[in-house]
């Protein structure tokens, strides 16, 4: 329950500080930092246009990516609380939630017979194909440092074990943070604040989506945004603190994060289209490297 | 029951000489005969303690035919009786306007092998003796051959069906040559006596034989090449019972002659997994490129084949290794992984003979836009879809978790070797997912989304009821298995005491089967979930203006349904990465350099499979070159002809004579 | 802390193995460097002040400082067309971490009691990683640099053997900057040469 | 030979009597044309159609750029039945758009054209049943591929036009750019507008970036058939005007391309840079882009030391931080791996559509009116040159962050030589500007996208007869289509913003 209000918590500023840093860096005042929820709130109120191709899919498209995206949620602990559903092997089921939203973001796309959404339904399914072995690697790895395997049992027993398990933590957080960037469309994959649709992934395939539809996929996105940081904060934070610190360095982490990806996106371009294969692949590689260290640590080498 | 079962096989004959609109109700009654005698077989087996044995009180020259049915065999039985159910079912509505078409005869035959299809599949599975299972394994091909060449007036068809019974018939050889094998030792020829002589001999060889042999009929990679040709062939009930339960049996075979296994188990497993991950890796990239939807599900049943491969195979492994939780998961993911395919396999291809009433093509290029007319239908494909790739909340993500959850409790207590195969069986296995959401959001999307591809206007049949019925019953078994996973384990423990060394009650089933509880209850999270935010919007909804007006096309207003992404631009970012595994040919000049103003020019590609490519079609371009040798033995002289056999007879006599047979 | 260094050291070789633009590689080779001069810091407290002075001297200075600014001065604004590689990005990635993978089964079968598995690893995977960067571009200058990626492959599989034999270390580290001395300056010469008329036309001529 | 020679042979700004423009048979000006255009040097800068009272005069000017003339010469086509011509297009391609222009506007045919479609759907169109929708836009038989229509109304804020990718997947097989959705009429205005001043105004608005270049090639049109000697000083400030606009476009396309790179450093910079300058021409003339600055005879706002010297210190501070910008966003790799070899149209693609101004100068041709055939200032003083190679993204930003560094050089030198403004003149007044009668007249300008071409007849009384005007993005938006041939559709935005062509330069 803790870990669902703390990952509710940093959803209301984790969006917002990315754009501020980002404004920052330009030169620019930037706008305030709650002002991308002010925009879902005003998503929401919003009537909406439907296109008259579009059918059920598409109705039901952005409320199954947000319900999945929510459900997911509830599989994410925070450091030694524990997430309110927890079982042996959960985290194959939080990254099979997160693809059934997927899927059905990715068909209500192609709800809409248009070139633009298609080929954002297309790069979608492409990179979330690619990415996925790196999370799944990383999991194993760490259930294989551990010997636990649902996110609770491996969060709490990451940080019972030597020095090692502080560089481990850094590995997994960098293929973390990598895949948070890879998840949420953020450079150098994918430019959240372009408005030239043909270079777009995420966006573009939201293109058709309007009003309260939107505004559901912005929520999720966000969430999704701060469920993966959360489990990369969580390879960090020492248990002996007490509560009150433990979120206190949650939140700043949080913050950090967030600050870390608007300085990465202010000083580089984005990626050529077909250079985010190997960059993806190069995070399942960096995982792969993972595990292989803990194999050989495993067999006391 | 014996004797219900005797009756509704020899009641099938009757089929010749009823009146042709009467046909398809006595199948239906004799089938449900069928189903009634062995699904109580199977249920008796499958809940009592004891093997169930039914005399068939027909003899043969080696003894009486007799039915053993342990709870393996139950367990497939009820499988295949129920998707077997649905198949006739679905065929009622399918082959209304064949019925009314074709000749008397060809509906009698085709009616008469699907349900002798059936019987056979069920004799397979409950015969322990070798020469009875042969002649059951030769019956199903021969009926499944029957069924696939219904539309036998086209050639290409006819061909398919050629090849198929060819490439069946190899297999046969292969198996039976195993059976010769053993028999040769233990101078018996059954199943049992595998026991006996894994004990004694060298496991590899005899397995791999079993295992080529079985593989045929299963679709492994590489003796898969009769499945996408045979499934698009074949009319979609026949397709669906085909897929779903019918290449069951090749893993039916190679389960249980596993069951048996006691040495080698490392390399063997091995073998086993990396043929699994090699065909479903493969499978599913070939699905991506195909363009004809029942091309596409054959390509994955070739994938499916290939989860259970690594299933089997990392639970051959576990074995080896003294890890009762990865060999009891492994094991088990396998077996329900036979269950959820034969259930969304048969409802995906319902639903393609949905569409090709529907319009009269099954192709993508022309599809798109069918959820208009054909909402149930696309419903059911949605399902069908979502279940395929594995995702929650349908069954296809509950046998998939075993084996994931195999893989990473293995990786908790894992040697070198273990954790380099649970690895490579994770990482395919996650890439086999993405591939099928890739796939399948394609299949589903340019079928049944959008707008059609085509200029003209068309039109649509309408589905009757009896077509979307059994899809309904399917879409039930889809989410009760996804929904209440529990109920299936017990029926899973029991058929993995057919495996004498895998502790069924082992406690990994267990806590599982407490881990299986939490993802039905998070499932019904979900639901709740969804049903909240979906309220939410439709309190939302009721509030606010919603207009409805053109797709947006940036202010153009001549587009058309060119602007849809196609099959083949769908795959086409995919195919950059997975070129090595695909034969890919693309019929386009290209724009030249100083092209400013081209000419007319057309664009199409062709995919074909690398493995058939380079190994099968090598393999019978060597034949097609060394065999008119053999050739020459043809001479046309009725004297030369009549020599063979006399040679032939002597070489007989001169091999028995110096004890060459 | 030296598991770590080395897991670091292999993640850049990932990187380098992917690398399309020249001027990439500059700050992954410094990195190496750097890496390296943790290493030699870490690992060599055994041998005597002015050995340990001198490697450290080498990995620092030469390696992490003086080679990427002299690879940056000589291609500064000239070099930074694609690299021409017959191998896919993608693929080069699955190949690096083929090539790190089989270097773990072999150092893991290898078993023996002077090799420290470790530095053989990421010292193979080096060379190896380093040969195909080599074999996979043809500019000059991605030769250079793949050259060097072998030459840290060298210093680390020095390292393993480096407790045992200080003097190998020694040897191998004069070795290294000998050779990389002389063909740098070979390199660097013929670039000179190549570039008396700087015309950007001519990069294209570079690329093949 | 002793043959006269079909032509008649003008300078930049030359007036040349109605009577003395030859006028051929079709084939002798077909062989002209083609004559003309195999020679070295040689390029069409304008052929257009000009409605006598029964006749259609097709009038063409070749620029022969090694000896700074154009070449004129006609033929007539009768007006008042189908005529079919054939096609020069055929086999000089940057003849296909002239051909198609007056095959749109007065119904002759070009037998044999590769690519005969409209052009921009002018109100006054022979053939009223060529409507927007029903373009004939190039397919690709088979039913594989996918097109992707963007525009005519388009994300950014930005005018109309219609692209029609054909794709396999991310890859472009072929764009074709359907423009024309603007319907102004800028041609029929400028012989409506009864003023000198209107017609100016009208000249400025012609495209809306390129206010100074258009505006000043009308005014040395209008100077030239008033017979018009214009002071140095005048010509200085115009030649700074027309700098400190390319200026100011190239410091604002090298921050959009940044945008479509998500490179948001330089984007913020560039475009922080680029204010403060055209922020300069407001101070100078009361407008932002240079609007008002040009006027017929004379200037309202005249350059003085002030000005010079504010000039001077904003040019200083713009080097100070747009060079060491330029010099770190060509060095940043995720930049140069965007921007090499990207959206590359060779030399040879080049010359076979005609590309004209730095387009064509980022892929190596080295066409520049301000040295093939100078003006205003350029006659005097020599501005660098610059040509690339490549003709992908990189050498187009390359040209353009070449050309901001040697137009601040330029302009500055003019700014310290122009001194004190002694005797601003005022510009000439309407009654005073007496055309020559029955002349023709061409005017050629190197505006910052390229030569900038009006042409103008005058009637027996000295009014206006005829206008005509051509935008470098006539012949470059063809660059861009060709540019994005087998290249993956998410790079077409900095392709576009590379270029940077005018919609309305082009519709008119």
């Amino acid at each position: 329950m803790l870990a669902l209000l703390v990952i509710l918590l940093s959803c209301t500023f984790f969006p917002g500080v990315i754009v501020k840093t980002k404004a920052l860096f330009s030169g620019r005042k930037g706008p305030g930092i709650f002002q991308p929820w002010i925009d879902i709130v005003r998503l929401l109120k919003k009537g909406s246009v439907y296109s008259t191709v579009s059918s059920y899919v598409f109705q039901t498209g952005a409320s199954v990516y947000l319900a999945s995206v929510l459900v997911a949620a509830l599989f994410v602990p925070f450091d030694q609380h524990t997430a309110l559903i927890s079982f042996p092997g959960d985290f194959v089921m939080f990254a099979y939630l997160l693809g059934l939203g997927r899927f059905f973001l990715i068909i209500s796309a192609l709800d809409v017979s248009s070139g633009f959404e298609g080929m954002g339904a297309n790069r979608e399914a492409f990179y979330s194909m690619l990415a996925e072995p790196a999370f799944f690697i990383l999991m194993g790895s760490l259930a294989m440092f551990t010997g636990y395997t649902s996110f609770n049992e491996i969060f709490i027993n990451l940080h019972y074990q030597d020095y090692f398990s502080i560089i481990i933590a850094i590995i997994a957080a960098f293929v973390l943070g990598n895949l948070t960037l890879v998840e949420t469309s953020r450079l150098p994959i994918d430019d959240p604040l372009t408005h030239l649709e043909l270079t777009m992934v995420h966006e573009v395939m939201v293109l058709d989506h309007s009003g309260i539809d939107l505004g559901l996929i912005k929520i999720a996105n966000n969430i999704k945004f701060v469920l993966f940081s959360t489990l990369s904060a969580n390879c960090f934070i020492p248990q002996t603190w007490s509560l009150g610190m433990q979120i206190a360095v949650y939140l700043i982490a949080q913050a950090g994060f967030a600050v870390g990806i608007g300085y990465f996106e202010s000083f580089r371009a984005r990626n050529k289209m077909a250079m985010n294969a190997q960059y993806i692949l190069s995070i399942s590689a960096i995982s792969m490297i993972l595990i292989f260290v803990i194999i050989i640590l495993n067999n006391k080498i | 029951m014996s004797l219900l079962f005797n009756t509704s096989l020899l009641l099938s004959f009757a089929l010749f000489f009823v009146p042709k609109r009467m046909k398809y109700l006595v199948t239906l009654l004799l089938q449900v005969l069928l189903i009634v005698s062995t699904g109580t077989w199977a249920l008796d087996a499958l809940m009592g303690s004891e093997v169930v044995i039914v005399p068939l009180g027909i003899s043969t020259w080696s003894g009486e035919i007799i039915m053993t049915i342990d709870k393996l065999s139950a367990f497939f039985i009820l499988l295949l009786d129920f998707v077997c159910f649905a198949g006739v079912l679905y065929a009622g509505g399918y082959l209304r306007t064949s019925i009314a078409k074709k000749r008397d005869v060809i509906i009698s035959l085709h009616f008469f092998s699907l349900l002798w299809l059936n019987a056979s599949m069920v004799l397979v599975t409950a015969m322990g003796d070798g020469l009875s299972f042969l002649l059951a394994w030769e019956l199903m091909s021969l009926t499944s051959f029957i069924l696939v060449i219904f539309e036998g007036q086209k050639e290409t068809t006819l061909r398919t069906g050629i090849n198929y019974l060819l490439q069946m018939h190899l297999g046969f050889a292969l198996i039976m040559f195993g059976f010769l094998v053993v028999k040769d030792a233990t101078g018996e020829m059954s199943f049992q006596a595998l026991g006996p002589y894994f004990a004694t001999h060298s496991n590899t060889i005899v397995f791999l034989i079993f295992f080529a042999g079985f593989g045929i009929k299963a679709g492994f990679i590489p003796l898969h090449t009769w499945l996408p040709k045979a499934h698009p062939a074949a009319p979609s009930h026949v397709s669906g019972i085909m897929s779903g339960v019918m290449i069951k049996m090749g893993i039916y075979g190679i389960l249980r002659v596993t069951s048996f296994l006691s040495a080698d188990q490392e390399l063997i497993g091995s073998i086993v997994l990396s043929v699994g991950i090699v065909s479903g890796l493969v499978g599913v990239i070939l699905a991506i490129m195909q363009h004809d939807l029942k091309r596409l599900l054959a390509y994955h049943s070739v994938e499916n084949i290939g989860i259970i491969g690594i299933g089997i195979g990392m639970s051959i492994l576990g074995m080896a290794n003294q890890d009762p939780a990865l060999a009891v998961l492994g094991m088990a993911g396998a077996l329900l992984h036979c269950v959820n395919h034969a259930l969304f396999k048969s409802l995906l291809f319902f639903t393609t003979g949905n569409i090709y009433h529907a319009t009269g093509t099954v192709n993508m290029d022309e599809l798109g836009g069918l959820v208009h007319h054909a909402r149930a239908t696309s419903l059911a494909f949605l399902v069908g879809a979502i279940a395929i790739s594995g995702i929650p909340p349908f069954n296809g993500f509950i046998s998939e978790f075993l084996i994931y959850n195999g893989i990473v409790v293995n990786f908790t207590h894992a040697t070198f070797a273990m954790s380099l195969a649970g690895l490579a069986s994770l990482v395919s296995l996650v890439l086999i997912g993405g591939l099928c959401v890739y796939c399948f959001t394609k299949a589903f999307g340019l079928t049944f989304l959008g707008s059609r591809r085509s200029f003209h206007p068309v039109t649509y049949h309408r589905i009757p009821w009896i077509m979307i019925f059994p899809l309904v019953l399917l879409g039930l078994a889809i989410t009760l298995i996804g929904f209440f996973p529990r109920l299936i384990v017990e029926p899973l423990a029991g058929a993995l005491t057919a495996f004498g060394n895998l502790e069924a009650q082992s406690p990994a089933l267990l806590s599982t089967s407490s881990a299986l509880q939490a993802i039905g209850l998070t499932n019904l999270v979900f639901v709740v979930a969804m049903v909240v935010v979906s309220s939410l919007r439709a309190w939302q909804q009721a509030r606010v203006v919603r207009a409805t007006g053109p797709t947006w096309g940036c202010g153009y207003s001549a587009g058309d349904f060119r602007h849809q992404y196609t099959p083949t631009s769908y795959a086409s970012s995919l195919l950059e990465v997975v070129e090595p595994a695909v034969v890919y040919r693309k019929d386009y000049p290209s724009i030249a350099e100083a092209d400013i103003f081209p000419e007319k020019r057309s664009f199409r590609t062709h995919t074909s499979d690398r493995v058939e490519q380079s190994v099968v079609i090598t393999i019978i371009d060597l034949l097609i070159k060394y065999l008119p040798m053999a050739g020459r033995a043809q001479t046309g002289y009725i004297h030369h002809y009549l020599l063979y056999p006399v040679v032939f007879m002597i070489v007989i006599v001169l091999l028995t004579h110096f004890n060459y047979i | 802390m030296i598991n770590f260094v080395i897991i670091l050291f292999i993640i850049t070789l990932i990187y380098l193995s992917k690398v399309e633009m020249v001027k990439s590689y500059y700050p992954l080779m410094g990195l190496q460097g750097l890496l390296l001069f943790g290493l030699a810091l870490l690992e060599l407290h055994e041998v005597d002040a002015l050995q340990l002075a001198f490697i450290l001297l080498e990995t620092l200075i030469f390696k992490a400082i003086f080679v990427p600014l002299f690879l940056l001065r000589i291609t500064r604004g000239k070099i930074h067309r694609h690299q021409n590689s017959p191998v896919k990005g993608y693929y080069a990635v699955f190949i690096a971490l083929v090539i790190i993978v089989l270097s773990f089964i072999t150092s893991h079968e290898m078993h023996d009691e002077f090799l420290d598995v470790k530095y053989f690893t990421a010292a193979t995977s080096s060379i190896l990683i380093g040969l195909f960067i080599a074999i996979n571009n043809r500019d000059l200058v991605t030769h250079l640099i793949a050259y060097l990626v072998i030459e840290n492959g060298i210093f680390l599989l020095s390292l393993a053997l480096g407790s045992e034999l200080p003097m190998f270390v020694n040897a191998a580290i004069l070795l290294d900057i000998f050779t990389s001395v002389l063909i740098m300056g070979i390199f660097f010469n013929k670039l000179k040469d190549y570039f008396q008329n700087t015309d950007i036309s001519q990069l294209s001529q570079l690329k093949d | 030979m002793n043959m006269p020679q079909p032509y008649a042979t003008l300078p930049n700004q030359g007036t040349l009597p109605l009577k003395e423009l030859p006028v051929l048979s079709y084939s002798e000006f077909f062989q002209t044309v083609s004559h003309l255009l195999g020679l070295e040097g040689h390029h069409c800068v304008a052929c257009y159609g000009h409605r006598t009272l029964e006749n259609i005069q097709i009038i063409c000017c070749i620029a022969d750029d090694l000896h700074h003339t154009i070449k004129v010469f006609s033929c007539l086509a009768e007006g008042n039945r189908l005529v079919r011509l054939a096609s020069l297009a055929k086999t000089h391609f940057p003849m296909h758009l002239f051909e198609r222009e007056i095959a749109e506007n007065f119904g002759i045919e070009f037998m044999y054209h590769p690519w005969p479609k409209p052009v921009r759907y002018a109100w006054n169109r022979a053939d009223k049943t060529q409507v927007i929708n029903n373009y004939p836009f190039y397919r690709i038989d088979g039913n594989e591929l996918h097109e992707v229509g963007v525009g005519p109304i388009h994300a950014g804020v930005i005018e109309p036009g219609h692209f029609r990718f054909l794709c396999n997947g991310e890859t472009v097989l072929h764009l074709e750019i359907q423009l024309g959705w603007q319907h102004r009429g800028v041609e029929a205005l400028f012989l409506e507008m009864p003023s000198l001043l209107q017609r100016t105004i009208l000249s400025e608005s012609i495209a809306g970036d390129t206010a100074v270049g258009h505006s000043l090639a009308f005014v040395n049109l209008m100077e030239s058939l008033g017979n018009i000697t214009v002071p140095e000083e005048l010509e200085l400030e115009r030649t700074m005007a027309l700098e400190l606009e390319r200026i100011a476009m190239h410091l604002g396309d090298l921050g959009n391309v940044n945008i479509g790179m998500a490179y948001q450093l330089a984007s913020s910079v560039f475009g922080t840079l680029r204010t403060p300058l055209i922020n300069y021409t407001q101070t100078w003339c009361g407008n932002r882009f240079g609007k008002g600055l040009n006027r017929v005879g004379g200037t309202h706002y005249p350059f003085n030391e002030e000005l010079a010297k504010k000039l001077v210190t904003l040019l200083d501070k713009v080097e100070e931080s747009f060079s060491p910008m330029s010099e770190r966003l060509f060095s940043l790799p995720s930049f140069l791996m965007r921007a090499e070899t990207i959206g590359r149209v060779t030399e040879k693609q080049m010359r076979l559509i005609g590309a004209v101004g730095m387009t064509a100068r980022a892929a190596g041709i080295p066409s520049d009116i301000r040295q093939s055939h100078p003006f205003a200032a350029y006659k005097r003083y020599e501005i660098d040159h610059q040509t690339l190679e490549q003709g992908d993204v990189w050498a187009r930003m390359m040209l353009r962050s070449l050309e901001v560094k040697d137009s601040i050089r330029f302009v500055r030198e003019l700014a310290q030589r122009s001194g004190p403004a002694t005797n601003p003149s005022s510009p000439i007044k309407e009654m005073d500007l007496k055309l020559m009668p029955d002349t023709f007249c061409i005017s050629l300008v190197e505006g910052w996208r390229g030569e900038i071409c009006h042409c103008a007849i005058t009637n027996d009384r000295g009014e206006l007869a005829h206008y005509k005007i051509k935008d470098p993005s006539f012949h470059n938006w063809m660059a861009l289509a060709l540019s994005l041939r087998d290249l993956e559709i998410s790079d077409f935005p900095i392709n576009n913003k590379s270029y940077n062509l005018s919609y309305c330069g082009f519709d008119l």
